[in-house]
């Protein structure tokens, strides 16, 4: 994730960059239009939460990180551990049950984590990562390491306790944690209108003592700037930084929503503002050639289908070692 | 009689005490339009509008608490959790405060208040989306636990619960919800407390509730074509729990059987088994205990696991089978 | 509660207000120091949290209220009860575990409610009362009835989850409740300028869109005056506020507490700033004769002395009982 | 060997594991220079600094939460909870993150984390402040719970909790932190999950851990006056449990009592009988389960109340020497 620094398409970044940010977007929609087809088809059970619609803010955020950061991840997980540079036949394999998934398939959807890579995990708890990702950063901070954690968040996870603790955690001790929302306009149907009093959701950092900047989450550049300067305040001893990124879901809350509680029109205006349409643009108005961006649009359709492949030819995990699972008798913390 | 779902019995229940209780009101986070994840609150908010029926920020110790303080100044709230595991984000105000205020402050207030949602494995919603954790309240003095498994059972203990001026807590299961059974047309309620004999039998007592009364049941009728008479009592409420018919039962069979899909360890089927051994059942006991229970672990997410987590029909039959005919045939 | 016209001493503040002012916070103090003595002298066991140099703040507060309206307590909560004219007999004799105590003995310092006064409840978990007191407040909103609820709580508990739920749900609801924080400096030991990143308290609540003040927590008329607007606007339908009171507690946290965590200058300091005093200055130069003041005094000294009597004689409760009173059978909310 | 208080062996254990892994810290409410609501932390701030004996907010959840983070990358916290009734607060982060995390994830992180703190009833501080929770967390999976009656177990079992890579509810009783007792000079550490037989006799097994194992002693010499002879056993861990001592002991007296402060109902009695119930001591059993638990009611704050809701010496020896009489007499 190191920025080269030749041929800034936007501000700092390079095209180089942005061109692998648009690879990233596409992977991260492919995947997930994947998945939404694997329910649709009944081929995958429980429950699952698209990301699609949101690829610039995960690309943007962890764009701006160096590696040995880390993040925390929601359970509208998948594009964070795909920006990550996650291996999407293990997260394909996890969705589908399987033994090869990043959790031998005992995750799913929502339980997908890869600390190799510093994701320390989705949740299928609302809030449920936000206090983890305090106490990452502590760590962090006690063992003299300047890394910088993330901690991924909705809009309607904000009116958790959890997020509030956290929060105060992190301010008051300065801690180097970027709260990124990811404000898409709904909890699940609850609307940031009815569930906040306050106009911008960033006005909530302030009760804290956090700064907070508020961000077009559609547009990769803006999320990647608004994120580099987060990260670059909490690396260098600032403390917390909460950003707002204002986006949308095209799909349903999970596998079933008849999308009551918003309109048609609503859905058509955002997806006019899609993010990565709007990537596109930018880099053909930057010269970039289309016949690279449709071999890039292909290449990563074939890696989702291999993906698919890969995970449908593995094996189910033995449920004969499950009452062994529970436990670790082994320290993984690296001592 | 007229048939229906046990959601549907469950959404009738609460919409004949919200017409009949002005004081009855529900809330609970996505509910209105969306209708609940479940779909149990559907149509309930063009009915009732959204004052009373109530969509909440994601806030369970929040809304828990509103429901608290509302049951304190004259309302009966009822609270969903989306999934009942999310009463983990709000215990504090279901064990510090409402089962405890009652006795706390000296029988001056009362908490009449139900919490109700989900329970249960079987969807693939993994670890934090499927557990099973009566166990904890029915340890908790102070509050009432109800797990219906059938859809008159749901609606009338739902109605009583709702009147209950104690707080209940109100455990759906997730794979009931689409369950079709007759409901009868009265709206009485059944008291909380009471369990029943669903099958009559001589050779072992199966003590069991909500999900897992119909998978006991079924294991029991495959093994009736095997010669083994057993008989099931669906307890339908754990806190009170109806122990005399327990025992009764037990001292007619002599061996006693608790299956539940929470898991094994520090589940209710230890204070059953408990109650049992401490009551005059004990000298009629001819077998060792059977537990057929949850793995002792969090639920897992790929089908085959989260299949050998939960007792299935198969593993219940094979689970009795083995222990009747090492129990029976060799006393 | 209802406030008289004439002979205005502060503000809107009569004269008569004042007085009886005067005495609620003298029978505060004195109930506490009686208190004290017990826990110093072993007459009582568990613990306790005196509210003395507090005094004003449940006494303005609770003066602003009219009759029909509710409060929730604290751990910290003899001087809340005593404010709503609670009786101190049965006070006295929960603390001293008695039958005839607001509970019979069951709850203790931490857990005396008086509903038919109002107090739906002091808390022994901090931040407990707050989503109750919000509670009580949309029942009141759904009743149609125009009550007001105050939620006390100390500093240290507006960092637990709770305060952070339940100031968002009295807020998008707008609901009548007063949000009144006793910032007494420190939670137990914890000092507001550790455990928040920001300068006032009130502060805080701007994240949720709910109006704050902060009030001098020792001058009875300030946080008179800024109850009685913050009532007002409740009860009007103009939704929360947040109170935020400057005050200090004379004596350690609880029974046990050795004060390593603040100076003697401190505490000197604050002493010197006494809400009773202030009070009786007040009363003095505004005409009020200084054998008045002192008959009340007496006649307080007597009124807890009674009390206690009362207590000492009053039967023990009957353990037999003990398992029968975990369930009601009545319905109490009056339907 | 030297003698110590529980408190202070409990802070030997926190103290060494400090000085000799760079890991290991310590954060919780108070626990600075106010030394913690029980000072057991008292001059650890002084000796380690505010970084690794850090004073956190009044955030439960938080700071629990902030453990689990620490430790997932490369720390190995310590978190106090000021009494353990508070961890009610902090239940999500407990059961849904910690304990889960190993499991659910596929076998890939572990969460070494320790939560402790003190739990029980006697010293007048009521419902909120008195509970004994055990039962919960022994019900979870991923988490291990550990409740010591003495100073050299305090210290042993604390260090190896520490050192263990998985979670551990480690809950001290407040009424044992005064205890002293003489304590090895070793820091090796005890290994969780074996019970000490603490007293050896033929008429019945007493089963019991933390402060009751006091109690229990106590009413088994009054009545080896009598002429009984009791066999009580110290849990010390509930997980791991040494079911197998327990049962071997059941198979020698024949009869089993189970002796804890929590709340009977759904306690952790019930699983302890359940689990010799189903095993081989079964055969030998020759009495009925007797258990000798706290109240089924919320703790009381009275001193008779309280009394009454605890099991006392007193109650504890005229339980067992009326059921003794009855069983070993008339059998
Ligand atoms: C504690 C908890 N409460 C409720 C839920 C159910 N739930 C899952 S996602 C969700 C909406 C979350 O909204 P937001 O934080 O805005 O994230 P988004 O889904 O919009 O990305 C809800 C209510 C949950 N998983 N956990
Ligand atoms: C949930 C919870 N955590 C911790 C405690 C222990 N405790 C009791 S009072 C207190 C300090 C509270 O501080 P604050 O809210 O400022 O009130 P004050 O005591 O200063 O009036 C603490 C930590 C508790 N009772 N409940
Ligand atoms: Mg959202
Ligand atoms: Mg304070």
């Amino acid at each position: 994730m190191n920025r080269a620094t030749e041929q800034a398409i936007s501000k700092d970044a390079t095209l180089e960059e942005a061109i692998r940010w648009f690879r990233t977007m596409l992977t991260i929609r492919r995947f997930d239009e994947t998945i939404d087809e694997l329910f649709a088809s009944g081929k995958v059970h429980g429950t699952t939460h698209l990301y699609i619609g949101e690829e610039a803010v995960a690309t943007g955020i962890i764009g701006a990180l160096d590696s040995g950061d880390v993040i925390t991840s929601t359970h509208r997980g998948h594009g964070h551990n795909i920006a990550l540079g996650g291996d999407v036949r293990a997260m394909m394999a996890e969705l589908l049950g399987r033994e090869t998934g990043y959790c031998r398939g005992y995750g799913g959807s929502m339980h997908i984590a890869d600390q190799s890579l510093g994701n320390l995990g989705a949740n299928g708890i609302v809030g449920g990562g936000l206090p983890i990702a305090v106490g990452a950063a502590l760590g962090f901070v006690m063992q003299k390491q300047p890394k910088v954690v993330v901690a991924f968040s909705g809009d309607g996870a904000l009116n958790e306790g959890a997020f509030h603790e956290a929060a105060n955690l992190a301010a008051i001790w300065r801690l180097p944690v970027v709260f990124v929302v990811e404000n898409n306009l709904y909890g699940m149907s609850g609307s940031v209108k009815e569930m906040f009093a306050i106009g911008h959701l960033a006005e909530r950092a302030s009760g804290y003592g956090i700064p907070a900047t508020m961000v077009d989450g559609n547009d990769v550049f803006s999320v990647w700037e608004a994120g580099s300067q987060a990260v670059q305040v909490a690396r260098s001893g600032g403390g917390p930084t909460l950003i707002e990124a204002m986006t949308y879901r095209y799909k349903g809350h999970s596998k079933s929503d008849a999308n009551r509680y918003r309109s048609r029109e609503e859905i058509r205006d955002w997806r006019k503002r899609d993010p990565i349409t709007h990537l596109e643009q930018h880099l053909s108005s930057h010269g970039v050639d289309h016949t690279m961006l449709n071999e890039i649009r292909d290449e990563v359709v074939q890696v989702i289908a291999d993906a698919l492949k890969y995970a449908e030819e593995s094996p189910w995990p033995n449920p004969e070692i499950l009452e062994d699972s529970v436990y670790t008798r082994e320290d993984k913390t690296g001592a | 009689m007229p048939e229906m779902t046990y959601a549907a019995a469950i959404r009738s229940a609460i919409e004949w005490e919200m017409e009949h209780d002005p004081r009855v009101f529900i809330m609970g986070e996505d509910i209105g339009v969306y209708g609940g994840a479940f779909g149990i609150t559907l149509g309930l908010v063009e009915k009732f509008g959204k004052d009373r029926v109530r969509d909440t920020p994601i806030a369970e110790e929040g809304i828990v608490g509103a429901g608290i303080g509302s049951a304190l100044v004259g309302m009966k709230p009822i609270v969903e959790m989306q999934f009942s595991d999310f009463i983990v984000n709000a215990m504090d105000q279901v064990v510090n405060q409402a089962a405890k205020i009652h006795f706390m402050f000296g029988g001056r207030m009362t908490v009449p208040l139900v919490i109700r949602g989900p329970a249960g494995a079987g969807t693939g919603a993994a670890a934090q989306h499927s557990q099973s954790l009566e166990a904890w309240f029915h340890h908790i003095p102070g509050l009432k636990v109800v797990m219906p498994a059938f859809p008159d059972d749901a609606r009338g203990l739902l109605l009583s619960a709702i009147r209950d001026p104690n707080p209940v807590i109100f455990f759906e299961h997730k794979l009931l919800y689409k369950t079709v059974g007759e409901v009868p047309d009265s709206y009485e309620g059944i008291p909380l407390g009471s369990g029943v004999i669903r099958r009559h039998g001589s050779h072992a007592t199966i003590i069991t509730y909500s999900l897992m009364v119909h998978r006991t049941l079924e294991a029991a009728e495959r093994l009736a074509a095997k010669g083994w008479d057993l008989e099931v009592i669906d307890l339908r409420s754990l806190v009170p729990m109806d122990i005399d018919l327990v025992v009764e039962s037990v001292k007619r069979t002599g061996r006693l059987v608790v299956c539940h899909e929470a898991v094994g360890r520090g589940g209710v089927g230890g204070e059953i088994a408990a109650r049992v051994m401490e009551s005059e059942a004990f000298d009629y006991l001819d077998a060792p205990l059977l537990r057929i229970t949850g793995l002792n672990t969090p639920v897992p997410y790929s089908p085959p696991l989260e299949e050998a987590f939960m007792p299935s029909v198969d593993r219940i039959a094979q689970t009795l089978e083995t222990w009747l005919e090492c129990e029976v045939v060799t006393q």
